[in-house]
């Protein structure tokens, strides 16, 4: 059993050194790295509980299934705090989308997302989704679950009471997944369509009514440990609680409910059967545990009990099958690895500027149906992001998801974010504005950024340059979140997302979730421009960062240039002015510039308001930006666009004066369907609707009807 | 063999609670019924067959699929 | 007024619906467990939206066989709101207190958007505050939402007013366009003949509040009210004020 | 009959584009294979048969639905 636990999944042999620099301490960090969800402290007695995870290589295998059991997986590490899952997002990324096996990939895996994350009626408010050639054979599934619970009743993954009884609670025990998490941590090769045995089947049915019987079983308040069975199954999990809780644990096998027959205890050890959670309850209270799992038809057994000592003994059949001391399994040796800067880097970063196209209004709309930056309607309506009566903010309504807490008057708000191509480019800046990027977003609907979460997806440490981009990448998340004051709360790491073959790597990609915090309701603010008339503004300094920029990619078709820069000073200051005008009611339509720069934003502005907009670029704050392209399409990180009533540009300035931060009025909010950019003489024009048939109906066709 | 909770749960919810108990096991699939012009049976399957498999019209890492041909009428894949 | 909201494993919009009812409209309303129903001491049953035992093999199927639908149908039986939301709504047909069948989206995919949807017809006991033409606006979320029957039986469906609520557009018309699941005569709803059993695939719960509304909306609120002022739909005549 | 869009999606867009011109009609469907107890065939069959109806394994209002038996091995009802 020891080659799995000691695999890259489950200990973070090659990570662990490097993870160690993320800031993790914060006045509201309740449960930091180390357990299966970080858990913050929103006060009122509230908690939230969030995670993420990557699903890659199973996706890649059976993007149905794969997709689907991510969902389950990160459902569990949710519930297993003892939190209500009341939210789900999902990373995606895929090579170019007009591949034949892109469409599957995407459509099966939404498809997966989809069938599963409904019927466990958690919604799935928010997301994000990137194409690019690096991810054609290996694609990116990342998903993230966020939870909502009591202070006072949060359970943790460990057994610390010896005499508790250890029971084994949901599907029973097959032989699937064996062997997954070492799967997990390989690089695809011709023969993974044949590694059946490692796609696991999740049962949402099942998954539904566990979410609803743990909850209540909890409620009992006997149940003193939980966790979910995940990587390793059994092995993982009563090793890692038994080394929490410091204590051992004695469990016999012949109890575990078993789908199949004839199974050894070393497949029962390690099977990876879905849907299964186990718990540690106080003898008290075992039978009101018991009857809960009856009232809903759930399957358990009482498979063991904790003990002194430190010490798992596994009996099968009356023999004692395996004794493991609990530190052994869940301490596992650290390899230090080597990093090297790759030696292609350097000319990546040199090339010469790209001519800038005559049509430049031509350029915009065309941008707008680039499939990185085009509406993903097609793929969240799919999803069911209304269950719960909680989500004020709608996926495609404003740069994050807002749920709003039904337990008392505030609201959170969450969204995933990664721009992989800063990242090849220069990993170090290019995590720092995945950090950056993501809080923006937060910061846009009106919440406070107060935790993150991280999710690393990399090709194989073992090769140095591998490892450098994950080093540097890690500075850089480390750097941009200690800027910014938001702990990281919690992460997953995947290596080996390459394919052994061509020895490509996918783009090193760590996916940030943010958690946001809005104290009032009134403060909730979204994308679209409100009314005509309105000003609007820029917050924020542009520069000719054009390095690995959507604009180089899809308009002229290169991938180099220095990407932006991360200026987490910059960014406090154009956050806390987007803030607080927001706080003082100063605005009423935010929206952060990423991908595709100022005229994108100003152009889905316009769109999703369905007004015009009348704009002097002349007046945009901007440092070294000789050209109108880049004036246009540069993604210079903090940033934002925001529109307000007439008369309030002078509290903007005032705000921007307090927090060091650069606010400019550029222009107004117009009632005919134009959106004009002027400098000087040169006019970029384009029509409202065309610009909403680029944005809106691309997506839709390259993939043929999703 | 894959799981395949949707048997399952037809099994035990409905199938087991509405008495019907000398079902013993329950597994659930798609079926697609086609019709094939071909010149006869042993040709039609054929191409039926390789279009399974080249359209990936199951996934071969969880399901599982069986052709098999009524001349002059209906042919069913089921994966 | 008691209402009870019925919880079916795999049922999503219990909760949410129960908020709305004793929340945001102050009324009586109970969470029951589908093996413990017993209609005595209520007035009125809604059978909540999500999935109850996973869809599997079809939406509602295995639901219609609860012990709870005896009680269901007694309480259809005697005159009282048997409300059916989204999943309710497949399970009445499945049980077949409601004629018809929900066929899996046309689009093959699910859809979770806002409609707009016009009230035909003011019979129902969702739907007898409300005057006949009006648009209101509320979400869906389905899989399995595209109604089909026989012809003939649409036909008679019209005559007796038992459709409630088609898909409409921004003007009011039951275009292709407007239909989000390929429902026969873009059907979102329906009643019996009496109009106290009502499915309806959008969900009331989810349109009831402003915040929640894109459009500032809370149409779903006039739903409710409408069924609990509802008396007795035996007489044909919807309640009686 | 109801209209079949899953067929019909999978004929046009999966089918003849991938070139699979003899393939004149899709119909999609559910396949259940059950494993019964039953003295003899024809025995299990009127057991699945019974079930099917009363369980309303299919509805009849959209869907026919038919009912094989494979003597020792699987059964199918197909919906
Ligand atoms: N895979 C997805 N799942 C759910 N929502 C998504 C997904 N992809 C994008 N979205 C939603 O679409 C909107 C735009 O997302 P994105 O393009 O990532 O915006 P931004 O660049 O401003 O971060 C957001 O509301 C986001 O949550
Ligand atoms: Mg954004």
């Amino acid at each position: 059993m020891l080659e799995l636990m000691y695999s890259e999944h489950c200990s973070y042999k090659s990570s662990r050194p490097i993870l160690k620099i993320l800031p993790k301490e914060g006045p509201r960090v309740l449960v930091g790295p180390g357990y299966d969800a970080g858990i913050v402290d929103i006060g009122n007695g509230y908690v939230v509980a969030f995670k993420i995870e990557s699903h890659n290589h199973p996706s890649a295998i059976d993007p149905y299934n794969g997709a689907a059991t991510g969902i389950g997986g990160i459902v569990r590490d949710i519930l297993c705090t003892n939190c209500r899952p009341v939210a789900l997002l999902d990373s995606l990324r895929f090579g170019p989308p007009r591949k034949g096996r892109t469409k599957w990939l995407l459509k099966y895996v939404v498809k997966g997302i989809s069938d599963y994350g409904n019927r466990i009626g958690v919604p799935t408010v928010a997301g994000e989704v990137e194409f690019d050639e690096s991810f054609e054979t290996n694609c990116l599934v990342n998903v993230a679950c966020v939870g909502i619970g009591r202070k006072d009743s949060v359970v943790l993954a460990r057994m610390d009471r010896p005499g508790d009884y250890i029971v084994l609670m949901g599907s029973s025990t097959g032989r699937d997944g064996i062997h997954g998490v070492t799967f997990a941590s390989k690089a695809i090769t011709a023969e993974s369509e044949e590694e059946r045995p490692s796609v696991q089947i999740g049962d949402p049915f099942m998954k539904k009514v566990i979410i609803e019987a743990t909850l209540e079983a909890v409620a009992t308040g006997f149940v003193t440990g939980l966790k979910d069975l995940g990587g390793a199954g059994l092995t993982c999990a009563l090793s890692e609680m038994a080394f929490k809780g410091g204590t051992g644990a004695e469990v016999e096998l012949d109890r575990v409910h078993l789908r199949e027959e004839g199974m050894t205890p070393y497949e029962i050890m390690l099977s990876e059967s879905q849907e299964r959670m186990l718990f540690v309850v106080k003898p008290e209270g075992l039978e009101g545990v018991l009857e809960v799992f009856r009232r809903w038809g759930l399957p358990h057994s009482v498979i063991g009990r904790v003990t002194e000592g430190e010490e798992v003994v596994v009996r099968y059949g009356g023999e004692v099958v395996a004794r493991l001391p609990a530190r052994l399994l869940a301490d596992a040796p650290i390899v230090r690895r080597r990093a090297r800067r790759p030696r292609w880097l350097a000319k990546m970063l040199r090339i010469p500027k790209p001519k800038e196209p005559k049509d430049l209004g031509r350029a915009l709309a065309r941008m707008l149906s680039s499939p990185n930056i085009a509406s993903k309607e097609p793929i969240y309506s799919q999803y069911d992001h209304e269950v719960g009566i909680r989500t004020v903010v709608k996926p495609g309504d404003g740069d994050a998801a807002v749920l709003r807490l039904l337990e008392d008057p505030r609201a959170i708000a969450v969204k995933a974010d990664c721009n992989s191509r800063h990242c090849l480019l220069d990993p170090f800046n290019g995590h720092a504005g995945a950090a950056a990027e993501s809080a923006r977003n937060v910061v846009a609907v009106g919440a406070e950024p107060i935790a993150a979460v991280d999710c690393c997806n990399f090709g194989n440490p073992e090769r140095p340059e591998v490892f450098w981009q994950f080093s540097e990448g890690i500075k850089g998340l480390s750097f941009m979140l200690r800027g910014l004051g938001i702990p990281c709360v919690g992460g997953n790491v995947s290596f080996y997302n390459e394919d052994e073959r061509s020895g490509r790597a996918v783009n090193p990609t760590t996916v940030v979730v943010m958690l946001g915090l809005i104290e009032d309701l009134d403060w909730v603010t979204t994308m679209a421009f409100k009314e005509h008339g309105d000003e609007i503004f820029a917050i924020g300094r542009t520069y000719p960062e054009m390095g690995g920029s959507e604009y180089y990619h899809w308009i002229h078709g290169i991938c180099g240039g220095r990407p932006p820069r991360a200026r987490p000073e910059r960014e406090r200051a154009s956050m806390a002015v987007v803030k607080e005008a927001i706080r003082e009611g100063l605005i009423d339509a935010a929206h952060d510039c990423s991908k595709g720069g100022l005229a994108v934003a100003l152009a889905i502005m316009a769109l999703k308001g369905g007004l015009g907009a009348d704009v002097d670029l002349k007046r945009v704050p901007r440092s070294g930006v000789g050209r109108l392209d880049e004036l246009l399409f540069s993604e210079s990180y903090a940033r934002f666009i925001v529109s307000a009533r007439p008369g309030a540009a002078r509290g903007l300035k005032a705000l921007a004066r307090r927090h060091g931060a650069i606010v400019s009025k550029l222009g107004r909010v117009v009632d005919s369907p134009d959106l004009s950019l002027r400098f000087g003489e040169r006019v970029v024009r384009c029509g409202i609707g065309e610009l909403g048939r680029a944005w809106g109906e691309s997506m839709r066709r390259y993939l043929g009807e999703l | 063999m894959a799981k395949d909770p949707e048997g399952e749960t037809i099994e035990r919810d409905l199938i087991h609670r509405g008495g019907y108990d000398s079902i013993r096991a329950v597994r659930s699939g798609k079926y697609l019924r086609m019709l094939v012009k071909a010149e006869d049976p042993g040709r039609a399957k054929e191409i039926v067959m390789r279009m399974c498999n080249e359209l990936r019209l199951f996934n071969p890492v969880v399901h599982s699929c069986s052709v098999s041909v009524k001349s002059g009428g209906g042919k069913g894949g089921r994966g | 007024m008691r209402i009870a909201v019925l919880r079916f494993p795999g049922s999503n919009c219990e909760l949410d619906t129960l908020y709305v009812l004793r929340r945001v409209l102050g009324v009586d309303a109970d969470l029951v467990w589908h093996e413990a129903f017993d209609r005595s001491g209520y007035d009125a049953v809604i059978l909540p939206g999500g999935f109850s035992y996973g869809d599997y093999l079809r939406a509602g199927t295995i639901a219609a066989h609860s012990p709870a639908m005896g009680e269901v149908r007694s309480m259809a039986d005697e005159g009282k709101p048997v409300i059916g939301i989204c999943n309710g709504f497949q399970i009445l047909t499945e049980a077949g207190l409601l004629p018809g069948a929900l066929l899996r989206n046309e689009g093959l995919n699910f859809v979770c958007r806002w409609v707009s949807l016009r009230v035909e017809s003011n019979k129902s006991a969702l739907t007898w505050l409300l005057p006949k033409g009006a648009i209101i606006r509320l979400p869906i979320a389905h899989a399995e939402g595209r109604y089909v029957n026989e012809r003939r039986a649409i036909k008679e469906l019209w005559r007796n007013g038992q459709v409630i609520l088609t898909y409409v557009d921004e003007s009011g018309k039951p275009t292709p366009g407007a239909n989000p699941n390929g429902s026969m005569d873009n059907i979102a709803g329906i009643c019996n003949e009496w109009g106290n059993v009502v499915g309806l695939m959008p969900h009331p719960e989810r349109g009831s509040e402003r915040i929640l509304s894109p459009f500032g909306s809370e149409d779903g609120l006039m739903l409710f009210e409408s069924m609990i002022s509802f008396k007795d739909g035996r007489d044909g005549r919807c309640g009686s004020i």
